[in-house]
This record gives C-alpha cells, structure tokens and sequence, in this order.
C-alpha cells in the first residue's frame, strides 16, 4: 500500500513505544502515533493524559487533552495533580511522548516564543507538562515535521530539556530520566549520538534524500555511518491507522491529533 | 455556607476589580457562562489564573478585564493559538498583560499547595529549562535531609475560583466527575467560590468517594444549564467544536472580535440569552 | 505488572528481612492475614511503618519481627493499649524497639510526599509540642517567599506496602471504597506493593473517580477473602469487635500471647485454617 | 430526670459547640458529644473525623474514628491527607474537639508517655491528629474526667499545645488558631483567664464543690469570681443523649464513644 510522509511519521513513532510501558502522552500527533501502538504491537501499554485519564482506550482520537472519551475508557481517572505527583514525578513513566514547535541539535524543545520573550515575535501556548515530562520519563520521544523553521541552530527559549548542551549535561544536572531517545520526522528518524548526544539521522524514510533532511535542518546535520531506510508500514499498519483516523472524523468531523493541548 | 443566587449576583456579589480569580477547568467543564457575566460586568484589573487558559479568557483579556495571568498552557484545544492573548502579549492590545509563566506539573502543586494553606510548592521540575530565567517567582531550595535541590514556587491562593459541575444538592453541595483537572485544588485553594451547575437535585446519590465539594467550602452555586459550552460536561453534552473552530476566525480581527462581543455577550442579558442569539445568527449562516 | 499469587508467595518474595514495610488501614481493611503471613515466615529486623499500629502489629511486635516504628498514633482501636507495644518500648521485650514519633498529619504528608517521590514533606506543625525534641527527623525550615518557618519530615518510602482491597480485577487493577484512609498512597509510595482482596471479578464495574490502584503499581493480587478480620470491609463484613476486646486479654500477658500466637498462627497453615481454629476456640469457650 | 456525672459532662461540652460550625472530632468522648449536639442544638454542624469522613451523621456511636457508619452517612468521604492538609492545616475547622490523658493549668496535652520518653512508665498511644488540631483549628474544646492524675502541675510530655506557658504564648509562636476555650470535665467547666490563660473554674456541676473540684487537681486551680453552676442536662438533652447510647449499646454490644483513636 503507497502512503504519506505524514503515516510512516505517525507508524515509525509508534514502533518506538514498547509493549507494557506507562506512556505520557502529548495531544496531537504523539497521541495519534501512541494510540496505534496500542491498536497495533502494544496492547498492554498504559497511556496516561495529563488531564487525569490512566490506561486510556479511546476509540477515536481526542480533539484534546482532557476528552470525555479518554475517561470513559480509561482504567482510572484521577485529579491532575496525582497525576504529575505520583505518577510523573513518581518515576512511573516509562516513555514521555512529545511534540513541539521547535528544536535544536541536542533536542531541547521550544514551546514559549519566538522572538524575545519579553517582545515576543509569536507567543506559542506555553510549557504544559513537557518540563518535566522531558525531565523525569525514564525516555522522551519526539514527534515532529521537519522543516528549517522548526529544526533550528538556535532556540528563542528553551522551555523542556533534552540533551541540553550535549555529553553528559543532563548527568551533571542530575536529570532523572535519560532523555530524549529519537526524533521522528516526515523524513526521517534521528537519534542522539551516545557520546556528544547531537542529534544524528539513523534512518531515512524511503524516498527521501540527504538533501531533502539538511534542506529541512538549520544545522548541518549529522548522518549515521550506518545510514538506513526506515521500514515501509506495514499494510496493517496503515489500515489500523486509517481505520482510527476515519472514525475520529465521522466522531469529531475533523481528523483530530490536531495542535493545541 | 452554600447561597443559591443568580450567576448575575454571584458574580456581582463576590467577584472584585482586582481580584485573583482562578476559573478552571481541564477542556472539560470549563466555567463559560460564568466567564461571559465578569466581562458583562465590566470587571477590570482581574489576576487570572489558570493552567490551561483556552476561549473564555482570550475573551476576557480581549475584553480588558485582565492584567495579569498565571498560567501553563495557553491555547484553543484541539485548534491553535489564543488570536486575543497574543494580540495583549505581542502587541499590547488592549492593554498590557503581564505572565506569570509555570508549567503545568508547577501550576498543579502550587494549587494542592493552596488547598493545604502552605506558602509554597516543593517539586522536581525546570532543570535546564529557561523558565525560572524569566520568572523569579520560581525559585530552587535544597532538602535538609538529603541536600537535592528543589524548585519551589508561591501556592496559589485565588481571591475567587469559579467552577462548573454537574450537579449540586438543595444543601449546597457540589458533585462532579469525569475528568477533574485541578478544579477541587482550585476551589480549596481559595477564599470564596462560585459553582455553576447543570441541575439542582434533592440528592446526589454519589458513589463512594466520588469528587464533591461540600457544602462549607461553597458560596454561591448558580443554577446554569450548557454553562460548560462549549466545552462538555461529561453525562449532559458534547463538545460543540465548530463554536472552537470559528473561534480562531473570530478573535483573529480585533474589530470582529469586538462586534462579536457586543452583540453576543454584552448585548444579551445572561447565557440563555447568549446561547438563543448565537444558534439564531449559526441558522442564519446556515 | 500483577502476578495472582498466593499470600504465602507474595510474602516469600516480596518481603524481605529488614525491609521498611507499611501495612496500612485506618481502621478499615486492615491487611491482618499479610500481617500474619509474615508473622508465620518469621522475618526479622523490620522497619515498621503505620499511623495507626493496632492488633496486627502488637502481634509482630511482639513475635519479635520488628526492630523499629514510625508511627503516629498506637493503641487497640476503641479498647485501649496494645500491651505488646507497650511491653517492648516499657521493658524491651521481647527486644529493644525504636521508636520515631509523629503525628498524624505529618505521617498523611509524608505518605503523600513519598507518593509523589520527594524527599520530605512540609505542614504547619508541632509548634509547642515536644516531639521535634525527641525526633530529630522533625525540622523546621522557612518558606523561600514569606519566610514563615514550617517542619518538615523526611518522605515514607517503603520498601513495600501491604494493603487488603475489596476488589481487583483480572488484569490485576484494584478497587477500594469507604474510609480510604492512606491507603493510595501509601502503595503509590512503595517500590513494591501487595495487595489482599476480597474477590477478583472480570470488571471492577467502578464509578467514576473511584480509588484505583492501576495494575502497573500493584506487584501482587493474592485472593483473601475475609483478609481484613478483625477489622472491616465496607460492602462485605463488619468489624468483629468481640476480638478486639479479647485480644486486650490475650496481649497483656507474655505467656498467653506466646501460646495463642502459637496455636493460631505458627500451628497454622494460613489465614484461612487460623480462621477456623478460632472459630473453633470461640465455639469451645461458648 | 436525674443525671450522671458522664452524663452533664456530656452535655455541658455540647452546649459548646455551636451550629453551623465545622467540627474535626477525636474519638470516644469528643464524639459522643459532638454527636449529642448534631441531636440536640446544632443539626448543621459538619462533623469531620480523620478517616476521612466530612459531614457524618451517625446514627450509632461509633466504635473507631474509622466506622462504617462514618462513611455511609457522610456527605462524602475523603482519603485521610486531604483531611489534615485541605481542611485542618487549610483553615476550615472552626472546633476541634479534644480528649486526653494528662492535661496542666495552660491546658497544653500529654497523650504520649507518663515518665521519662525513653524509658516510660506508661506508654501512651501517642499524638494521633492532636497537635495539629490544637494548632490550626480556630478553637478547642477539651472534655476529660477530671482527677489528680490527669489535671497534673507538670506535664511529662508535651505532645499538643493548649496556652503553652500562659500569657501571648500562643501569639508569640504564630499559632493560628486561639486554642482551648473550655474544658469540661465530670465535676466543672474551666475556661483560660483572658490575660494569663491560667485554666480557672467558671462553673461547678451542680452538687460539686471547690474541694472535691481542688482535689481532682493537681495544681492550686483557681475558681473565677463569678462562679456558676452547670445548668442540668434538660430532659430533651438526657432522653437524646440516652437513646443515642442505647442504639449504640444494640448495634455494638458496648457504649461506644470508649477508649482509643
């Protein structure tokens, strides 16, 4: 089956989330990519949304973080506060699944401004949970389009910490979780390297060029010796995708996974 | 203990210039028709606080009743930016809005913070972010047992915390379910509390340790039906997302933003009225 | 994730000589046949935690598997003084007992904090008691913002907690319902948690809001039923107070409490045997 | 009707608590009253325990601060934390309502060791909510059988501050609430002199005189200028107060309201 750059994101994301893991899911696209998981390899994973929802199944993808399906199908639904303190805090989280409006080499993420943030250009939402979330989950994935835009040499704002400035940074500020683990673009797949953490491309996804993903970049951006192509999606892949998708529409009358929190 | 008042005299009533006021909700429940009687009142100089402010404050800072705002997230679920926030924070429009930015992990113990009458917040969070760079009432301390640096940060103590719940009994007290967000904290937290509510009943009949706000810690309950629209309440209706959708058109444009207003908020006598003229002017579109 | 275990198990493998161990309930639910497991297995050397240490911890007491307690409040709910308690902080038998001292409020917040993985917890407290004399793990500190001076106490962090619910279901998430005391947080702050349950069901069929421990913090089912005699479960059987006032007899003198110790519990093979053994001992007394 | 000594203590210490107010109640004695006044006077007092219960309205005493009972006829039940920290430590208990087992001229309470603390002569069950309660509550109530060795000249432990050494000491600390306002025994009432704190008889039980009052005390107690006499228990109060014991005894197969937390 032919597909999108937007379904092999949404399907290469989803692999990274193993089978039984507490998740944190962000709105949007992580929650898209960590609700296939769970309809596809990882039926017994535990999405938890900020809002209170524990062990969500939603049927259709919430327009928001706080949707009543999530807490109709939940195992649990407790105050937001249990669910930063005990279970983010907590050191329950195994993965912390995030998007964000922009990102450096080291994926730290910007979510605050652009431009000063006293004169700010664009005022983005804000932080919500990604601090800590990117903090305190035991791993971060991060789910984003590339563009130049959005993959900077430079943050306005570092608003949640990934690598920070590389090497054993997040080490030295003695950062509970190991941080962010891999990016999944529309182009590709990076991971941080082990020793200096830049982010480094390990994975193209068919069709795509070098070029395309420095064109797409505002760093020069590294590409792994052991380049590879991400594996196609899977027919069922695609159909669990697009069967969730189509029922989100005729629900909402919209695709859902949309911005916003 | 618990008065049964219109929203017009709760809010008359209770809620100053000056004021902070939290009105919270977590895109569920989210006090709207509350929010449209501050701004028919004209309140001015309000603090808001809230973790995740979505339309109703876009609205009231549109409105120039707020100057200051505590908050996390600030955005239309599920759509896009706040056209009015941005607009009083880029631009100044219509008049200044200071931020007092947290994250939400902070903004939620800050309110447990408040309920427990503590000063302060003690929590794992910020490091390597540049949030406390810009604001100096996120601070760090160090345990005195095991000498780990914290951050902490002020409790949030609201002057007045508005929520919207399903159902209050003829008593007072105030039952809600579904997805809580912070709205229990928010309600503990503060020195008086108005709750709008979809039905007044004779009982609850609530499950075992269900999430209700007794009666002692109510001021006001306001009997308003669709007062959440047009977010849901969980058992009683849906979200109503086009109203989301034209809203990022509507507060796009200062002055559509204003004839919006007029016409829908200031011009209507309360939220009933609210609800007739917006399903009249959406059979028009149609 | 939940194993379905036996007590015997759970005990054997999650309970370890030295362990910082919390079987909690306040009143209610008291998890009495994990109480005795451990007992039967003789563990030796643990760090008791509990706010309320009642029959099932004189019985550990004074069967020598405890070497210290934090604690709040210590005494025969309703009756009086738990004797082996007193015997071993009054004479030392059957060993020297430590001993740290709080309150109440204190104990909630350090649950709550060892919940929420800090290091300590912060209340408005002790002012003018004489427990911060003799409990250096009570310390004062001052708010970074208002400089008010308020104590803190190091958080609970048990190694495991042992608590008896009424329901789990078989994906191993737990229901609990009445007076819920600290029971969810006391598991949420634990490394390793065991919970005994009345009955294990297809669906918890659970109103909203309820108090769930999802299975992902629950290491063991083990089904008991009646697991909480002689204390309470809410919805399944009442408290047995004939065996509160008897155990009042029983415990205050060494010889009685080693020989009905011995009979009941070291003779027999588990909760359910030492139910019937009593049963019989009651039925032979009548 | 004629009445027992328990029985006007019972009711004198009712009479205190006002309607309306919100009342954190110890169990045993503390309960059976704040009980009787729910009955009596005071059909809107919210009555709290530190199980969790806010609201209750049992019809039976209970046994424990953690009954059933508590739970089935209150307004709803919280977990224990959310008692002390949202609702004591909060500010939003107007009464609390204290027993003990020692207790000295400023009122202050020792309910946890008689004798020296590492080696005691009698080991008590110790603080339970008590200093936080005579800290935070706006004021409270004390009720005890009063004899030479629970109204002692010297505590030997300290465990919850009534007036502390007399005087603004309470002020001086920055304790939040006013502390004991009355207690009431078997034979009197005794309230803390306005300026010294110095618990002083107001008013003797009817049939009791200062001696027996004098010698119940373990200090030379002083009696105020205008001393009173008890009213009696009306027969409302006594015919309340009794059937309330008598469903109690039936239910329980005791009297309830008796010794422990």
């Amino acid at each position: 089956m032919s597909y999108t750059t937007n379904e092999i994101m949404t399907v290469a994301a989803a692999r990274r989330l193993p089978d039984g893991a507490v998740c944190f899911v962000g709105i949007g696209l992580p929650s898209t990519a960590a609700n296939l998981a769970r309809l596809t390899h990882a039926p017994d994973v535990t999405l938890i949304y900020e809002s209170g929802p524990i062990g969500a199944r939603p049927d259709v993808l919430p327009l928001s973080i706080g949707d009543g399906e999530l807490a109709e199908t939940a195992d649990t639904v407790v105050p937001t506060p249990e669910i930063f303190r005990y279970w983010l805090q907590g050191g329950r989280v195994d993965v912390g699944f995030l998007g964000t409006a922009q990102i450096d080499r080291f994926a730290n993420l910007n979510t605050t401004v652009i431009g000063p943030y006293d004169k700010p250009k664009v005022r983005l939402p804000g932080a919500g949970g990604a601090p800590e979330i990117a903090s305190n989950a035991r791993e971060v994935l991060i789910i984003v389009k590339q563009t130049a835009r959005s993959f900077v040499a430079k943050l306005d704002f570092v608003t949640s910490a990934g690598h920070l400035d590389g090497g054993d940074a997040r080490a030295r500020l003695k950062l509970p979780g190991k941080g962010p683990v891999a990016v999944i673009t529309d182009l590709c797949i990076m991971e941080p390297d082990p020793v200096s953490r830049e982010l480094t491309v390990v994975s193209l996804h068919e069709g795509i060029t070098r070029e395309q993903v420095t064109a797409a970049t505002g760093w020069p951006v590294r590409f792994a010796d052991s380049l590879g192509t991400t594996p196609a999606p899977t027919d069922h892949e695609l159909q669990v995708l697009r069967a969730l998708q189509q029922r989100t529409a005729l629900a909402h009358g919209t695709a859902g996974g949309g911005g916003g929190d | 203990m618990t008065e049964f008042v219109t929203l017009r005299e709760a809010v008359a009533g209770l809620i100053h210039d000056g004021d902070c006021v939290a009105m919270e909700g977590f895109t569920h429940l989210i006090p709207s028709a509350a929010g449209h009687e501050v701004i028919r009142q004209g309140r001015k100089d309000l603090y808001l606080v809230r973790m995740t402010p979505d339309l109703i404050y876009d609205q009231l800072i549109g409105s120039g009743c707020v100057s200051r705002l505590r908050f996390s997230w600030g955005g239309n679920p599920g759509v896009g930016s706040l056209h009015r926030l941005r607009d009083a924070v880029e631009r100044g429009w219509p008049g200044p809005l200071a931020l007092e930015e947290h994250g939400h992990a902070d903004m939620a113990n800050a309110y447990v913070a408040g309920a427990a009458n503590l000063p302060f917040s003690v929590l794992r969070g910020y490091q390597g972010s540049d949030l406390p760079r810009y604001n100096t009432n996120i601070r760090f301390i160090r345990c005195p047992f095991t000498d780990e640096e914290l951050a902490v940060s002020p409790a949030i103590r609201p002057d007045v915390t508005v929520i919207h719940a399903q159902k209050a009994d003829r008593r007072g007290n105030v039952l809600l379910w579904g997805i809580l967000g912070v709205q229990k904290e928010a309600a503990m937290a503060a020195k008086r509390v108005i709750v709008t509510v979809e039905e007044i009943v004779d009982s609850l009949d609530a499950p075992p340790n269900a999430c209700i706000l007794p009666r002692v810690v109510v001021n006001a309950v306001c009997l308003q039906p669709g007062g959440a629209f047009p977010s849901y309440a969980h058992g009683y209706y849906a979200r109503d997302n086009r109203y989301y959708i034209a809203w990022d058109e509507i507060a796009r444009d200062r002055e559509t933003f204003k004839a919006w207003m007029q016409k829908h908020v200031h011009n209507t006598a309360d939220f009933n009225e609210f609800r007739r003229v917006l399903a009249e002017t959406a059979g028009a579109a149609a």
